[in-house]
């Protein structure tokens, strides 16, 4: 019920920032509607429903400092792209390889943002998830050397405290 | 000041057009099916930008990011339903026919 | 046959381009179409000029879709169903045990690994309601911003197909069921013929809104031609959305509604 | 209307219509399909027929390329011409 | 004023973002690698065009419809940010099931060749 | 060139909605293949539907959905924001110039078209799913072979 509850103001702001118009008629379609989604496919947004909310808060405050730091790489990888793709030398940087990567993390979500991770920062990209194996396209050996563990213990730090309470 | 502003959507905007092209040859050229559909994503993002600077040039924003957000959110369907099928069909190495006639074949599936 | 494909092509369109010559210039204000023949004004400037008068709905495209010319739309709606229906009558194999058809293709060689689940199984599930909160939105906000009952339904269909893609058929349909589909196809295009005879009882024609006020409350004449829009837009989004499932499920499991690309 | 894109998006729908035509891969020519979709979609845009686009954009990018791929799933996917 | 240069700016640099990965696209040898170019160049260069715009919109404050926009193209960005790397993802899973062999530079390997070896010996 | 000057370019857009046509025109008659077919007919139908919306496009108009109007605030800020429009046609609606907007007729009239378009392409793509089932082809000249034969398999 807490839930459904987080999942309905969490739809209603998604609606009030869709919609811009602030009468009682509109708002009163958007309780609808997000009531109507709510009812539908509630169980689609939160999959694990056993984390206390302030568990989630600061998981959320961490993940968005998270992102914050991630849009830095990602603005590093398109520099090295850019440098790889205009510069008249660049096509013998290209050096492609898969690689294989351990992982340590448990829950799909940390798996899905690590893999998301992996294939917005520099040079490489997620191919194949298989058990605890990601298998990594890198186009040169330098980005193949990136993969150091750095994001996984970032990603790891996100979800410190809950593992009693995830898997 | 905003007839400056709409001149600069402009110029982006034209600039954003002719970008189009690159895909638009690997789309004529491209070896392999996935090429050209690598192509068509690029292409639908771009469509997403484009539509917002042509909201800018008109001057009407808040009209036509409606359906700027329509294309960010639901651009991946085609190329996940392109994607789901090149899974669950047999490997042909990016083209429609198999890649040496049917030894190639039955090597893979015997 | 691709002789006689050439010379037809090359005949018709040297036929439609000689009547090119005599349309207006593009984009002329004052062309027939778009201002009318002398003074008589076209009734494209009735709509610009007055839509807003009549109905306080400031998307002409809306107004005049769902109430200048709703019977038109009701029936171009009653097309789609029956589009639904005829794909129906055309691929769903009823009854009997259900045949493995083997695939001609369909062999699922792929490795059997987790990133099908994790990374596009996760995106969908944080996406879906997303797309299906934009879709009711696009709905609701016909009257004032581009949208209405057509789109929304098509985006709220597509929010169905992309949990088909992203799971499989068995659990998109287990949310939307075949009987579900069907029933919503149905009371979309009742809520829009009931509009329309709502009127009629009401001792207007059909299709007439104006008469509601009487029985909404809280409207005059003029609101209620804009609520009225609003409902029969909603029942045109039930319609669309159900059809383009039901279009989608027939097509990728060929009618068995078995398994799905 | 402005009329250096509309010019533009019309040479590439031009040769987008020919290529989605001429490749013998149906899987492709769903997809370049999917390119002309976009394409007609800004052309309406900036035209200012903003409702018949954002239709357009529903339909080109949701259901219609879904559609046709789930067809060639269950049919072929080489043509013969 | 400072509002529109700073928009201008991140307009030019997407802009310049979109080329590095349309020739990347036409250049690089084979389909993983120009995955590389489209995926990520398309990400960071929509990003920068509509957050350019966003700002602009931004810029006058005193209805709230701006203000509404401005978070509309928010929107626009973290769900490009969300499905992006998704579709590359899936491309490029979809490109090796499909059977294109990688181009593999010198001192590389390939660590996914066995699992392909084993697949095809069932 | 005076040709060109005085016929192709005030009718640009006309020519290449013949264009199109012709060439969905010419894959439906000459394409061998269904699919292929019906993607001509989308093409087909895209030029209709670009030719209907070509002639309600008037130059210097913006979209057809006015200002907005529910609250006086965003009205004066919009207003002030639009310096080519009349600031009174704002508040008074019988004041709006139809020549700043564009043709909504043609685009109401499309619209629908283009999700009936749509549905018809469904049920065309479901027949040729059929088809396929009878006749293990798509191509034309094999399905009208096994017609001559006799030999299709009516009941699957």
């Amino acid at each position: 019920m807490l839930y459904r509850i987080l999942t309905f103001s969490l739809l209603m702001a998604t609606w009030l920032i869709f919609s811009g118009l602030f009468d009682a008629f509109h708002v009163t379609l958007g309780i609808l509607s997000a009531g109507f989604v709510t009812w539908i496919s509630s169980d689609l947004l939160f999959e694990n429903r056993t984390i206390s909310l302030s568990t989630r808060l600061g998981q959320a405050l961490r993940l968005a400092h998270y992102l914050l730091w991630l849009l830095w790489q990602v603005v590093l990888s398109n520099i090295d792209i850019l440098k790889l793709a205009l510069s008249p030398s660049g096509l013998q940087k290209v050096q492609p390889r898969i690689v294989k990567l351990q992982t340590s993390l448990k829950t799909d979500f940390e798996k899905f943002l690590l893999a998301n991770s992996i294939t917005l920062t520099p040079g490489t990209i997620t191919i194949k998830i298989l058990g605890n194996d990601y298998y990594v396209h890198a186009i040169s050996e330098n980005a193949a050397n990136g993969l150091d563990g750095e994001m996984e213990r970032r990603i790891a730090a996100i979800f410190a405290n809950t593992k009693r309470g995830a898997s | 000041m905003g007839e400056y502003f709409e001149l600069v959507a402009i110029v982006a905007g034209m600039v954003l057009l002719l970008l189009i092209a690159p895909p638009l040859y690997r789309i004529v050229i491209g070896p392999t099916a996935i090429d050209r559909i690598v192509a068509v994503n690029i292409v639908g993002t771009k469509t997403a930008v484009m539509l917002v600077v042509i909201g800018v040039a008109f001057e009407r924003v808040d009209m036509f990011v409606d359906f700027a957000l329509a294309y960010a959110l639901l651009n991946f369907i085609g190329s996940l339903a392109a994607a789901r099928y090149l899974h669950k069909t047999k490997p042909m190495g990016g083209t429609a026919e198999p890649l040496d006639g049917e030894d190639a074949k039955a090597s893979m599936n015997p | 046959m691709k002789w006689f494909g050439l010379i037809a092509t090359a005949f018709t369109g040297i036929l439609l381009l000689s009547a090119v010559g005599d349309f207006a210039r593009f984009g002329d204000p004052h062309s027939p179409a778009n201002a009318g023949v002398g003074d008589r004004p076209s009734v494209s400037q009735y709509y610009i000029t007055d839509t807003y008068a009549d109905t306080k709905v400031p998307n002409i495209v809306t107004a005049v879709l769902a109430d200048y010319r709703g019977y038109d739309t009701m029936f171009e709606t009653v097309v789609i169903f029956a589009a639904g229906i005829s794909i129906f009558a055309i691929l769903r194999s009823l009854g009997g045990p259900v045949v493995p058809v083997s695939h001609p293709q369909a062999i699922d060689t792929s490795v059997d690994g987790d990133h099908q689940r994790i990374i596009i199984g996760t995106t969908c599930r944080l996406m879906i309601p997303v797309i299906q909160l934009f879709a009711l939105y696009v709905v609701a906000h016909g009257h004032h911003s581009p949208g209405g009952g057509f789109q929304g339904g098509v985006i709220l269909g597509a929010s169905f197909i992309l949990l088909a893609l992203a799971k499989d058929l068995g659990t998109a349909l287990g949310r939307f069921s075949e009987k579900r589909y069907l029933t919503l196809g149905c009371v979309g295009i009742m809520i829009y013929a009931g509009f329309g005879l709502l009127c009629q009882a009401l001792e207007r024609n059909l299709l007439d809104y104006e008469i509601l006020h009487r029985i909404m409350p809280a409207t005059d004449a003029v609101m209620a031609r804009s609520h009225s829009m609003l409902g029969v837009e909603v029942g045109v989004a039930f319609t669309v959305t159900a059809i383009m499932f039901a279009i989608y499920s027939n097509l990728s499991s060929n009618g068995r509604l078995d398994h799905g690309l | 209307m402005i009329v250096p894109f509309d010019i533009i998006i019309l040479i590439f729908l031009v040769i987008t219509a020919v290529i989605s035509l001429r490749v013998r891969d149906l899987l492709s020519a769903t997809m370049i399909l999917g390119v002309y979709s976009f394409l007609i979609c800004l052309l309406w845009a900036e035209m200012g027929a903003v409702d018949v686009a954002f239709t357009e954009a529903a339909v080109g990018a949701g259901v219609s390329t879904v559609f046709m791929i789930a067809t060639i799933y269950h049919t072929r996917r080489r043509s013969s011409d | 004023m400072i509002y529109d240069i700073v928009a201008v700016i991140l307009i030019a640099a997407g802009i310049v973002f979109f080329l590095g990965a349309a020739v990347g696209l036409i250049r690089f040898p084979d389909f993983y690698t120009r995955m590389h170019a489209a995926g990520k160049g398309d990400t960071l260069s929509s990003l920068l065009v509509i957050l350019g715009f966003a700002i602009h919109e931004f810029r006058h404050f005193d209805g709230s419809g701006d203000v509404i926009v401005f978070l509309k193209l928010l929107a626009i960005c973290a769900f490009i940010m969300l499905t992006s790397p998704t579709s590359t993802h899936a491309l490029m899973d979809a490109g090796y099931e499909d059977g294109i062999e990688p181009v593999i530079g010198e001192g590389g390997e390939n660590a996914l060749a066995e699992t392909r070896k084993t697949r095809k010996k069932d | 060139m005076e040709f060109l000057k005085t016929s192709v370019i005030p009718h640009f857009n006309y020519w290449v909605y013949v264009i199109l046509m012709m060439i969905g025109l010419h894959a439906m008659i000459t394409k061998n293949n269904l699919i292929k077919k019906l993607v001509g007919m989308t093409i087909f139908q895209t030029a209709i539907i670009l030719f209907y919306v070509s002639i309600g496009v008037k130059s210097g108009s913006t979209i057809p959905i006015l200002e907005h109007h529910h609250d006086d605030h965003a009205e004066v800020a919009a207003a002030d924001a639009h310096h080519g429009e009349p600031a009174e046609s704002d508040h008074d609606s019988d004041a709006v110039n139809p020549d700043h907007f564009a043709n909504p007729l043609p685009h109401v009239l499309m619209l629908t078209a283009i999700v009936v378009g749509v549905s018809t392409l469904g049920v065309a793509l479901a027949v040729s799913q059929s088809i396929f089932k009878d006749f293990g082809s798509l191509e034309e000249d094999e399905i009208l072979e096994k017609i001559k034969q006799g030999g299709a398999a009516i009941d699957d």
